[in-house]
């Protein structure tokens, strides 16, 4: 402990702090990180099957999916997390802090997830879908079996990808009180100028990054034949 | 039982359309094993892609089991394509999925416990000779394997009917034998019907009743796979059937000059065409003993097809003129076919 | 905490926690305050925002009790563009501005010529003041109508051909090297490091007698109008306003804010 | 115009800066998206062929440039922005406005865009690889003639999904001077609470992004067979 | 020109190790043309993949050429491969190119200016009959049309050594036989080393010198093909040879009791095995002439080998016993192999 107060001097004080930080880190990424994969997943799988070649083919959902997608990723997020700040209260009750920050990141990482699960559905073999609808597979099953199924490799490194975005963007949450990490690191280490606070909290990042990957790693060699 | 009435298929491509089937009609019936030859690109594929609507035809209509499928929605076409196995020309495995899994997917809607499950599965993988291959990833199996596993599939959900495109050409004979038995045999014993695409005319003779010879998109030729044997009729036809019992070599070997080719003086070759009516001759014993005439067997391919033996043989004849002559008269009489290939 | 804490009285023995919205890690005043209503069972709880423009609207939808981060100027805007039902309870302090130069390319405001750049602050409680600071150094000239808060846009006339640069505060410090002079409030300033004093060439004038602009930059703490006479928050302005914060004040920042109430010297 | 300033009243005094700012953004994205592409593809293939069972096999380089793109990943944006003040000045001479923004822009771009090239790459068809192999083909020759060549709708999915994220991110480049769209939106829009400002450059930026994955939708059609 | 020594491969998989190759040891003559023949999953695959690398072996050495592949360095090895030609079982197109462009893919390194490149390109096409192919691409060809595109990549090289896994196993006989045409002549023409896997027997009697015959990653047996296939040592090379000449199907015809295997009073049934050393000999019309034995052709497969007349009849004998008995003697002094099958 002396040690690590030799090196991150400022540690002494803020260490509560940080630790509360990390907790609300945490709070934010498990919610809305689960949320935003379970919606993400959805809207691209709704993509691919929709698009005009896909099993499902629906051009016009299709076209409103992809134009909301695109609107969504059109608006800076500092300024949708305020936009969202109504929507917030009405789900959650609350516009701002941890449970406000919930529904802005949720609308923050879905839209950009679900293009990336997009482009790793669109990469399946299309003979094992015709193989699979030529069993009388119903859509749904398709989707089940086949495209989830065949491509869990790739939804999990867009997984891993996404994941650390979303850590990125919680940074933002701090504007709404959200407090957090990537807030601490900017209050402390960037507006009040303690390097070693950012030393800290990158490192922190960095092992919760590191561990995501590894898991993640772990399913892909797990899952690639 | 499957009945197609002017089907064609169109691709549009960049460089224009491409006529891939052009009106085809044609008849399989209930509990008949149906073959279809062709070259190369011939639309054999795309035919029988039709059939189970997993390429829409682009006119025409498909009829299985009394349904037209064209005309049934999404969720009735799923439960008709229950009933139809198919095994496709790549394989199209599940490359997550271990080979048990493979053969396990298209019984996730089988009405089986999960014991009468397992027990198919093992008794599938007995059939296609992987037990020992069954805990292996596609990535992990040679060609010929990932061919049984697909066939092992396809005959999973215990189809009515069952659409083959090449099952057996990345097979060694042995194994594509033991394919075909099994093939024959839940055709005889279930009543499947099967349609069968594939290139090697062993399989055609081996189990098809019926033939159809497609070319340039259209079927060119169909009937009882022993009437096209015998007595083809296009072109096409012929050159299949000559290439597969490869008697045409020999029209290589005399241009080559091959030493057993050469005759001697008063010698004729000659090729003999053995037919369904005129089984059971012993032509060359008679020709020795009537008209001394010695028959020497160059080359040949004697086959039985439905029970009768059908084939040709090429055979040096060698004895007096005058005899020769009376003994080639007594062939063409005996219904043999004969031709005089080199005299 | 939010409105029940209007019940709660100063000698329930219970504590009663108030939220108090703040923007930026100077903070130092508010520890001071605390141990001053500890004996009132009052406890203020800092909720920290990094956006300026957070605090106010968390404040107008009940999500904290008070705020204290902005001037009036900035408030009143903020009421008028936003509508917010909000009002100022209580002057605090003042951070006063300064044009700090780089001190390799210039060392006084006649030293700035055509084409240097200067850089101000981005948001919009420091930008519309940085431009009249650059007006009272007699830079630039802006449209008097917009006020004390002019944007770039209210820049009517440019007495030197200066590229204005608007940035985040707290970066303008480290943007210094770019630029030959920066216009950066105390807060930051401090933290960077700088002196207001031997760092400046011009600094903003905080007295109210010769800057009649400035009362409206004085910053104060904020209520909803509904809870303009809440007990409690009044008990908070007074601990404010007392010397002992002022000498924290003073200890801490060393010049980068100066005490702005009635009665500070 | 008319219609336009009653839809949106502001505009009327904001236009000329809005203008700038339009210019801003293409500045930073033009500039930093190209640069951001080639040494994102560059780093995405390294991955790719480092990998332990790549054709360049070399785990320890592999490792190494793993951990730096998770490093940098780790670094919330506006904190590496300040970080790379330094850097900037003495590769481009200067830290702040638009031309010290590039060095940010593309240091938090790259690692990302890496990750998703790596994604795409590791889609490629073994088979191929080992054809080319085969025909004496040198790692280099596989890598533009095979891993890159056959992934071109793969690579501008990505491309397009990078993209997109750099104008979130270039509306941060605000911090340091840069200015642009979505510093605009934040100071009139947000902090000014000028509405129809909001709306005005979300408009923008949708344009901008629809054009985008227009071109982006053509490449993959004209290269998906 | 190919020497393996005692090459093995082992896979580590999930559930333990698959030996696909066991000490190997082959030598590959300059400008031979060699068979490689064995069940599904016998390891022909990955052996012939040792032979450039593309797998390294586990043990033992690979030289081609009187290079000793194992040793070399990665620079060295590209340009020995540039020399091998290989065509994989899966084809390996790439799916961005057109059919033109997979062919000049393996052309960017050549020496040829673009002009006789161009030329090149076109002939190959013209070769394997897809000039009207030549821009589309993969996803657009039938089976048949990928593996010809395969085929003309791999020749586009002018390579010295070509490397055939399954080359034409997805094709109808008219165009393996044009395929197996042109291996023939390049290896004629310009003394190309081609080492062939194949099932098809037709494809090893029509095109190899030599054979080997693979079984559990071994090489079991190896030889000049017309030995192999007249004089089959091992259980597993017999199988394929006469599941080949489908000779056993009378077996198969006897047990279910065919009209034809029906025999009369005093009747046999017998094999004759026509080999190299009895060629030319009219056994049949010798028997008639000399004891009155009359033989009835049932089925048989006779071909021609290296020039000579190989192969198998089944021939019904009738006559008097007591000269069938003389016939048979006879047959045997003749060197004709016999085999009584039913009496
Ligand atoms: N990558 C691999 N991992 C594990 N086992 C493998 C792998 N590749 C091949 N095998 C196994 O090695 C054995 C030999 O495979 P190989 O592909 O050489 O067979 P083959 O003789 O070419 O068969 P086929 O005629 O069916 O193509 C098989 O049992 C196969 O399952
Ligand atoms: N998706 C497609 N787009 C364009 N053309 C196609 C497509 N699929 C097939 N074709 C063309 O249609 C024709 C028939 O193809 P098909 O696959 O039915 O041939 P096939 O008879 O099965 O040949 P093979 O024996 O080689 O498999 C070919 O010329 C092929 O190039
Ligand atoms: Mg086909
Ligand atoms: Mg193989």
């Amino acid at each position: 402990m002396n040690i690590l107060y030799q090196i991150a001097p400022n540690l002494e004080a803020l260490g509560s702090e940080l630790v509360k930080c990390i907790g609300q880190t945490f709070q934010m990424l498990i919610i809305s990180g689960v949320i935003a994969f379970v919606l993400g997943l959805f809207l691209g799988v709704l993509l691919i099957v929709t698009k005009s070649d896909g099993i499902m083919a629906n051009p016009v959902l299709y076209k409103i999916l992809d134009k909301i997608i695109d609107v969504i990723r059109s608006i800076p997020f500092i300024i949708l997390m305020v936009l969202l700040i109504p929507v917030s209260r009405a789900i959650v009750g609350t516009g701002s802090g941890v449970t406000g920050s919930y529904v802005a990141l949720i609308a923050g990482t879905v839209p950009f997830f679900a293009r990336q699960i997009e482009s790793v559905l669109a990469d399946v073999d299309y003979g094992l879908v015709e193989a699979s609808a030529s069993m009388g597979f119903s859509p749904l099953e398709i989707i089940f079996s086949v495209y989830l199924k065949e491509s869990i490799p790739g939804i999990t490194r867009v997984t891993m990808i996404t994941f650390v975005s979303l850590i990125g963007i919680t940074a933002m949450a701090g504007a709404i009180g959200a407090g957090g990490l990537g807030d601490f690191a900017i209050r402390y280490g960037y507006q009040m100028g303690y390097r070693d606070m950012i030393w800290v909290t990158v490192i922190i990042i960095l092992i919760i990054i590191s561990v995501i990957q590894g898991v993640g790693n772990l399913i892909i060699r797990r899952t690639t034949h | 039982m499957i009945k197609l009435e002017k089907v064609s298929k169109t691709f549009r491509t960049g460089s224009g359309e491409v006529h891939a089937v052009r009106e085809v009609s044609l008849n399989i019936e209930q509990g008949e094993i149906f073959g279809i030859i062709g070259f190369s690109g011939a639309g054999k594929s795309t035919l029988v892609r039709c059939i189970n609507l997993l390429e829409r035809p682009t006119e025409g209509t498909v009829t299985v089991d009394g349904t037209e499928l064209t005309k049934l929605d999404e969720k009735r076409l799923r439960e008709v394509r229950r009933k139809i196995g198919m095994i496709f020309q790549h394989f199209n495995l599940l490359r997550s999925r271990t080979v048990y899994d493979n053969i396990a997917f298209p019984l996730k809607k089988s009405s089986l416990s999960k014991e009468e499950k397992h027990k198919k599965i093992l008794s599938l993988l007995e059939l296609v000779g992987l037990s020992d291959k069954k805990d292996a990833y596609p990535s992990q199996l040679s060609g010929g394997q990932k061919q049984r596993v697909a066939i092992a599939r396809a005959l999973a959900n215990d189809p009515k009917v069952l659409l083959c495109d090449e099952a057996t050409s990345a097979l060694d004979p042995q194994t594509t034998k033991s394919i075909l038995h099994l093939l024959k045999q839940v055709n005889e014993k279930l009543g499947i019907t099967i349609v069968i695409i594939t290139h090697e005319m062993a399989v055609v003779k081996d189990i098809c009743d019926r033939v159809a010879i497609m070319e340039l998109g259209r079927v060119v030729e169909e009937g009882a796979t022993e009437d096209v044997f015998v007595h083809p009729k296009e072109k096409v036809t012929k050159d299949f059937i000559s290439t597969a019992g490869n008697v045409d070599k020999i029209y290589e070997l005399i241009d080559e000059g091959n030493d057993l080719t050469k005759l001697q003086e008063g010698e004729k070759m000659v090729m003999l065409t053995y037919s369904a009516n005129n089984a059971g001759e012993p032509v060359i014993s008679y020709l020795a003993e009537a008209f001394d005439v010695k028959a020497n067997i160059i080359y040949g391919n004697i086959d039985i097809l439905k029970g009768k033996t059908i084939g040709k043989l090429v055979v040096t004849l060698s004895g007096k003129p005058e005899n020769m002559e009376k003994a080639l008269a007594y062939i063409e009489e005996r219904k043999v076919e004969l031709e005089v290939i080199k005299a | 905490g939010s409105a029940d804490t209007q019940e709660a009285t100063a000698d329930s023995g219970e504590t009663t926690v108030v939220k108090v919205g703040v923007v930026g890690e100077y903070n130092a005043q508010w520890d001071t305050i605390n141990e001053l209503l500890a004996d009132d069972g009052i406890q203020v709880e800092l909720v920290k925002f990094t956006d300026y423009a957070a605090p106010n609207r968390a404040l107008n939808d009940g999500e904290i009790d008070l705020n204290a981060f902005q001037h009036k100027a900035f408030l009143a805007n903020d009421i008028e563009q936003k509508g917010y039902d909000i009002v100022d309870i209580g002057d605090t302090i003042i951070a006063p501005l300064g044009i700090y130069n780089n001190k390799d390319k210039i060392s006084s405001i006649e030293d700035i010529k055509d084409g240097d750049v200067i850089a101000i602050p981005s948001d919009l409680t420091n930008g519309g003041r940085a431009l009249k600071l650059l007006e009272a150094a007699g830079l630039i000239e802006c449209d008097p109508a917009k006020g004390v808060v002019p944007t770039k846009a209210d820049i009517t006339k440019y007495n030197k051909q200066i590229e204005i640069m608007e940035a985040e505060s707290a970066t303008l410090a480290n943007l210094l090297p770019d630029c030959a002079a920066a216009v950066i409030n105390g807060g930051n300033a401090y933290t960077a490091g700088l002196n207001p004093v031997t760092d400046t060439i011009f600094v903003e004038d905080v007295n109210p007698e010769t800057n009649a602009a400035v009362s409206d930059l004085v910053n104060v703490i904020a209520a909803r109008t509904e809870d303009k006479d809440n007990e409690v928050y009044k008990k908070i302005v007074e601990a404010y306003q007392t010397p002992e914060v002022q000498k924290t004040i003073e200890d801490e920042y060393q010049g980068a804010f100066v005490c702005a109430w009635e009665g500070a010297e």
